[in-house]
């Protein structure tokens, strides 16, 4: 980051205020803490990925030949952790929500600067059991920790992963607090609840989550942990114990944590699509209360993991009916973008890009996300790649590819210079490509019946997976171009101006990057959020040369 | 309110409990305890447990209303985060009850 | 080329035909919806594409749009829900007259076992044409009995049965999978679903000398002295057996249940949890004592007394009635 | 409430030394304090939801074996607790108004009261805890349950689903004792530094925020108490 801070050094922002390495560990600034959390969420984002790379290279033969079973099954663990405790869950809210957050209400800071720190030093404690479980040999019991599995079969480091998530899970819940109490308490003059980005409305709906889910998914850690050091027996046939309690309480949690992982992508795309339709978004109030019933009905549908798992029939019929409720403001959510890009006066920057991707990746996600929801066709590809390549159609396609819209669109606000633009438009090109080739075709494998997490598999799925793993491979440059280009950007990149897209929203009227207290004066609301016919459209967006 | 900060005109701290009501409200948490004690050891039938429950219940919404200022606070956020948390405990509770209570097999 | 790459998987159970029904459905309206979309994004970034001298038109909303694409889209997704809810159903309620097969999963194998007495292990043959129950428990972690072909799965638990039913309609050889990642050799716990024509499963039937599992369990029941309490009249100390299976029973507690297969192995394994009314809870328990394949026997051998020649100990010879 | 425990004196024309410089108003600073250990709790009471549920499954999956485990306990130590519990929450309610009214001593007693009452709380939860030792009632190898079912005298209760009752038991009761031992440690860093005068009418969210944390601890146990102790207490 001192590069960053010395090359900027003639503007004052909050990069340069301060120098010195404590100057960055001990900040209390928002925008500082999303960027350790960036470099922190980079670098486990590369982990996952390795691990990720190395599944799919072994499931380019039938045979499992490249590794064996047992570190195979290490690696679909640790990915799946690392992955979503350590990625998925923070990347947009303790990156770009932190540092936007505050700036988009006309704050100074969050309400709990200090816990917003705390926070991110949870997170390092938690990445830190992480890899010392990845250094001390790995866990192998899925990143779902299935009971009794977990508790009395397995002798790897399932404890230290175990308080990994459950720390982490403490950061995510003080990032949420945070947020909420934020949004309530510091929005700046005027800026009232209809006139909030959808930036700040999704995640204000994922704070809710991470506040009220969280802790269940903690104490069923906790509770495995104690298993597995005491043998209580709570999870445990043999001592009288139900394994699918243990299943209840991980799903209450772990289900709506999807939606902790979506909604910020949402937020993200919602200004996108906005900013380069010129137009305000199609139905303000609607998207709005669509992110929040998303966040409450998501707590209503936790049991559709379980549908073979030896519930109720009726509990199934209940949780399959009630997860079709989820899907009516996730289709609002799909056809009111589309619908603001009606009319619109649309360029096709980077943002851009990955914003019409996330659109039709999400509704592929969404709409496989209603097979599973389906009782009779669930009970034949749960458990199989069809869910595999679902969830990474909403996680991937939809997550990551909005937190890489984000990053692209903020990143002149991060950095105060421009990317590359043409480069960026390769990368988007090449996840888009890479991404459709590595998932599509396990929707394919997962009708015709292969399960999820085999270290080998009958000869006939063979093609279907090299196709796969030639599309991570693709996948995998570009999500390393963009790594590259940022990091060349911020020696040689264009200066970036305040607000290079003639962006609404008030991070965009402070210098890029912002003063250390975000904003030169205390701003005072009078317009409603993208208010695109005030705004002229920029002369030129600077290049990087 | 335009040009002010959300909330900057209300104060939500400004009560002060007095101690005879405190008091009182102890006297009575105590007179409670020493029920719901007492009922336990009357055969109720299954009318045992909704009483011990409703009485807790009652202790513990004196508790919100009178020791944490709830009653007295202008400020109607709070009860909702209150109202919430409830609401989806019960969600917890009640949906994971509503698969055990509804198998063929318990 | 599409021998070496199949893209639907076989289809021989009476299931999976409804099942690729439903499936078929949902992909085309999945195509339409996401076409829609996709033609939708791609038409308006083309057509509302910058251009001089034109401006952005601001449209605030439109309720009535929003409640048209919200309606639509519920009422296809509750088509979803109910034609969903009616194949699980069926998947769920398995006919009367079935033949069964035990099955007990451990880490890394399928133990299975017929009420004719086969034993087969990672293999199960079953006939043509009949409807086959299994009743599935595990001995350590969950495991789950997936056969793609039949499209049905169901996960398999310690310590309780869970079943479930096909009816095969296509001989061949099926993938059978464990769909539940069960620790090292998951991928390994792999089998086979044999499908033979009447004639065929018969002579393979044949082909072993077992004894029905009935027969194994009646030997079982005098032997842990099950038959002192449990006598045919009802002078015993425990509730006599015959005709109890699959009736509603009433508990000390007034509580009713089914006795079913879980009932009479909870009631062998933690006799006190749930005792029928009017008997005192003075059974021992026999967990610790009983294998999981000797539980099975003895299930087997209880619902066997549901059948009056059962007492003839031509068990087996139920079994095959279609 | 950790952050306004002190001050950051940089970059503000503040007049009050703890008005925090992201903050513009005291007002504004004390609401969003508030709000956030209103929210705090919110996600403490999922937290032990999630044991709750686990008591609420296996007690109606076992409801004899837990009812004969819950009468094996003594009633009388869970009853003075719940009343040692409820005197420490009016001598938590006095310390905030002492604070409210800037009686510094009053504060430092009341302070100092509730910090006793907590270690006697825990002190008979101790002894508790040695009973169930003494009574091999502790989960593991050494589980003995000699008890038998309530309404069939001479039916041993099941040795597994007791020892559910006992896991739960420690596990909520653990985590119970776990809030306490922390709000008694919160307590006794806010004495000190009451008594030193930070604390005054003017400024008292850290006095007030704790006790909110103090009363949900409170809440918590005046659940676990009938749900533990009073299970067909009656038969």
């Amino acid at each position: 980051m001192a590069t960053a801070a010395v090359v900027s050094g003639e503007r004052e922002s909050y990069l340069n205020a301060k120098y010195g390495l404590k100057s960055w560990l001990l900040t209390v600034d928002h925008k500082r803490i999303a960027l350790l959390y960036l470099i922190s969420i980079t670098f486990f984002f590369f982990i996952g990925g390795f691990f990720a790379l190395l599944i799919r290279l072994e499931l380019l033969t039938p045979a499992g030949d490249l590794v064996q079973a047992d570190v195979y099954n290490k690696l679909f663990t640790m990915h799946g952790l690392v992955m979503i405790f350590f990625f998925l869950i923070p990347a947009v809210p303790a990156v770009l929500g932190n540092f936007l957050i505050p700036l988009m209400i006309g704050a100074k800071d969050l309400a709990f600067p200090r816990i917003n720190l705390l926070s991110w030093y949870l997170y390092m404690v938690g990445g830190t059991l992480m890899i010392y479980t990845i250094l001390a040999g790995g866990v192998d019991t899925g990143w779902t920790f299935y009971t009794p599995l977990s508790t009395e079969f397995l002798n790897t480091n399932v404890i230290s992963a175990a308080l990994a998530a459950f720390v982490a899970g403490f950061s995510s819940i003080l990032t949420g607090l945070n947020f909420i109490v934020t949004i309530h308490r510091m929005r700046a003059p005027g800026m009232t609840w209809n006139r909030l980005p959808l930036f700040v409305w999704a995640h204000y709906a994922t704070s809710i989550i991470q506040i009220l889910g969280t802790p269940v998914v903690a104490i069923a850690i906790v509770l495995v942990a104690l298993e597995r050091l005491l043998h209580l027996g709570i999870f445990n046939p043999a001592l009288g114990g139900d394994p699918l309690l243990f299943q209840h309480l991980f799903w209450f949690y772990s289900h709506p944590a999807v939606y902790i992982m979506i909604l910020p992508g949402m937020g993200i795309v919602s200004e996108i699509v906005c900013c380069f339709s010129r137009k305000r978004i199609f139905g303000y109030k609607a998207m709005a209360l669509a992110v929040l019933g998303i966040a409450v009905i998501g707590f209503l549908v936790w049991a559709h993991h379980m549908f073979v798992a030896g519930i109720s029939l009726y509990a199934a019929l209940v949780f399959s009916l009630l997860t079709y409720f989820v899907g009516v403001p996730s289709a609002i959510k799909v056809f009111n973008w589309t619908a603001t890009m009606y009319k619109g006066s649309i360029t096709y920057q980077t943002p851009m890009l990955y914003a019409f991707a996330f659109i039709g990746l999400f509704t592929i996600g969404g709409l496989t996300g209603l097979f599973l929801a389906s009782l009779g066709i669930d009970v034949h590809v749960t458990d199989t790649y069809f869910v595999v390549a679902h969830f990474h159609y909403v996680m991937v396609g939809g997550m990551v590819v909005a937190y890489l819209a984000g990053m692209h669109f903020w990143w002149p606000k991060i950095s105060g210079r421009m990317y590359p633009e043409g480069w960026g438009k390769l990368a988007a090109l090449l996840v888009f490509v890479g991404f459709n080739l590595t998932f599509f075709p396990q929707f394919v494998l997962g009708y015709m019946g292969m399960p999820r997490r085999y270290h080998a598999y009958p000869p006939e799925f063979q093609i279907l997976n090299v196709l796969s793993t030639a599309g991570a491979t693709i996948l995998a440059v570009g999500y390393l171009l963009p790594m590259v280009y940022f990091l060349w950007s911020l020696r040689y990149g264009a200066i970036a101006p305040a607000n290079p897209w003639g962006a609404a929203g008030l991070e965009w009227q402070t210098t890029s990057p912002p003063p250390e207290f975000n904003f030169e004066n205390q701003p005072v609301v009078t317009w409603e959020a993208y208010n695109y016919d005030e705004i002229p459209e920029p002369e030129e967006v600077p290049v990087a040369h | 309110m335009a040009n002010h900060f959300p909330n900057e005109a209300e104060a939500t701290h400004d009560h002060i409990s007095s101690v005879g009501s405190s008091v009182a409200i102890w006297l009575i948490l105590l007179v409670f305890t020493g029920l719901t004690v007492g009922a336990a050891f009357i055969d109720l039938g299954p009318l045992n447990t909704v009483v011990a429950l409703t009485i807790a219940t009652i202790k513990a919404t004196l508790v919100v209303l009178f020791f944490m200022h709830v009653k007295y606070t202008n400020e109607k956020l709070v009860p909702l985060v209150i109202v919430s948390a409830i609401f989806f405990l019960f969600l917890l509770l009640g949906l994971s009850m509503g698969d055990y209570a509804t198998r063929v097999w318990r | 080329m599409f021998q070496h790459m199949p893209l639907w998987p076989d289809s021989a159970s009476k299931m999976s035909g409804h099942v690729d029904e439903l499936y078929i459905f949902m992909l085309l309206v999945t195509f339409a919806m996401t076409g829609l979309i996709f033609a939708g994004v791609t038409i308006f970034a083309v057509k509302f594409r910058k251009r001089k001298g034109r401006h952005a038109e601001q449209i605030e909303g439109s309720t009535l749009l929003e409640l048209t694409w919200s309606v639509i889209p519920f009422g296809v997704m509750l088509i979803y829900f109910v034609w969903g809810a009616v194949i699980y159903f069926r998947e769920r309620t398995p006919p009367q007259n079935t033949a069964e097969v035990y099955v007990v999963a451990k880490q890394w194998m399928w133990k299975l076992e017929h009420m004719e007495g086969q034993r087969e292990i990672n293999e199960l043959h079953v006939p043509l044409g009949r409807d086959v129950k299994l009743i599935m428990t595990s001995q350590d972690v969950i495991h789950s009995f997936y056969i793609p072909a039949f499209r049905i799965k169901q996960d398999v638990l310690p310590g309780r049965y869970t079943t479930m039913w096909f009816h095969a309609t296509k001989p061949g050889t099926y993938h059978l999978f464990c769909a539940e990642y069960c620790g090292t050799q998951h991928s390994g716990m792999i089998g086979s679903i044999v499908v033979m024509e009447d004639r065929d499963y018969m002579a393979w039937m044949s082909g072993s000398g077992s004894q029905p599992l009935a027969v194994t369990g009646e030997k079982l029941f005098s032997e842990l002295g099950c038959v002192t309490c449990h006598r045919s009249d009802t002078q015993g100390r425990g509730p006599a057996l015959a005709g109890v299976f699959g009736q509603p029973v009433l508990l000390e507690d007034g509580r009713t249940v089914t006795a079913d297969e879980n009932y009479v192995r909870e009631s062998i394994l933690e006799p006190a949890a749930k005792v029928v009314r009017g008997f005192k809870p003075v059974m021992p328990t026999f967990q610790g004592q009983v294998s999981d394949e000797q539980l099975n026997a003895l299930v087997a051998y209880v619902k066997s007394l549901n059948q009056p020649q059962a007492a003839q100990g031509t068990v087996a010879a139920i079994t095959r009635q279609p | 409430m950790h952050t306004s425990s002190t001050a950051v004196a940089e970059n503000h024309a503040h007049d009050n030394p703890a008005l925090l410089h992201h903050f513009s108003t005291e007002a504004q600073q004390r609401n969003a304090a508030s709000l956030g250990m209103w929210v705090f709790l919110a996600q403490e009471v999922m937290f032990f939801g999630g044991m709750f549920c686990a008591y609420l499954v296996y007690r109606f999956k076992y409801p004899a074996d837990f009812a004969a485990a819950s009468k094996s306990i003594a009633i009388l130590p869970g009853a003075v607790n719940t009343a040692v519990l409820i005197c420490s929450s009016l001598t938590v309610v006095l310390a905030v108004r002492a604070a409210q009214l800037g009686k510094r001593k009053a504060l430092v007693a009341w302070l100092l009261l509730t910090i006793f009452l907590g270690l006697v709380f825990l002190g008979i939860k101790g002894y508790e805890y040695h009973d169930k030792y003494v009574e091999h009632h502790i989960p593991g190898p050494s589980f003995h349950f000699d008890g038998d079912l309530i309404d069939h005298p001479g039916v041993p209760a099941s040795q597994a689903h007791t020892q559910m009752y006992f896991s739960l038991y420690f596990a909520m009761t653990g985590m119970h004792a776990l809030h306490m031992i922390i709000g008694v440690g919160i307590f006794a860093y806010l004495a000190w530094m009451a008594w030193r005068g930070k604390y005054g009418a003017e400024y008292y969210t850290p006095i007030e925020n704790s006790g909110l944390y103090w009363h949900f601890v409170d809440i918590v146990w005046i659940y676990l108490f009938p749900l533990i102790y009073l299970i067909d207490r009656h038969k």
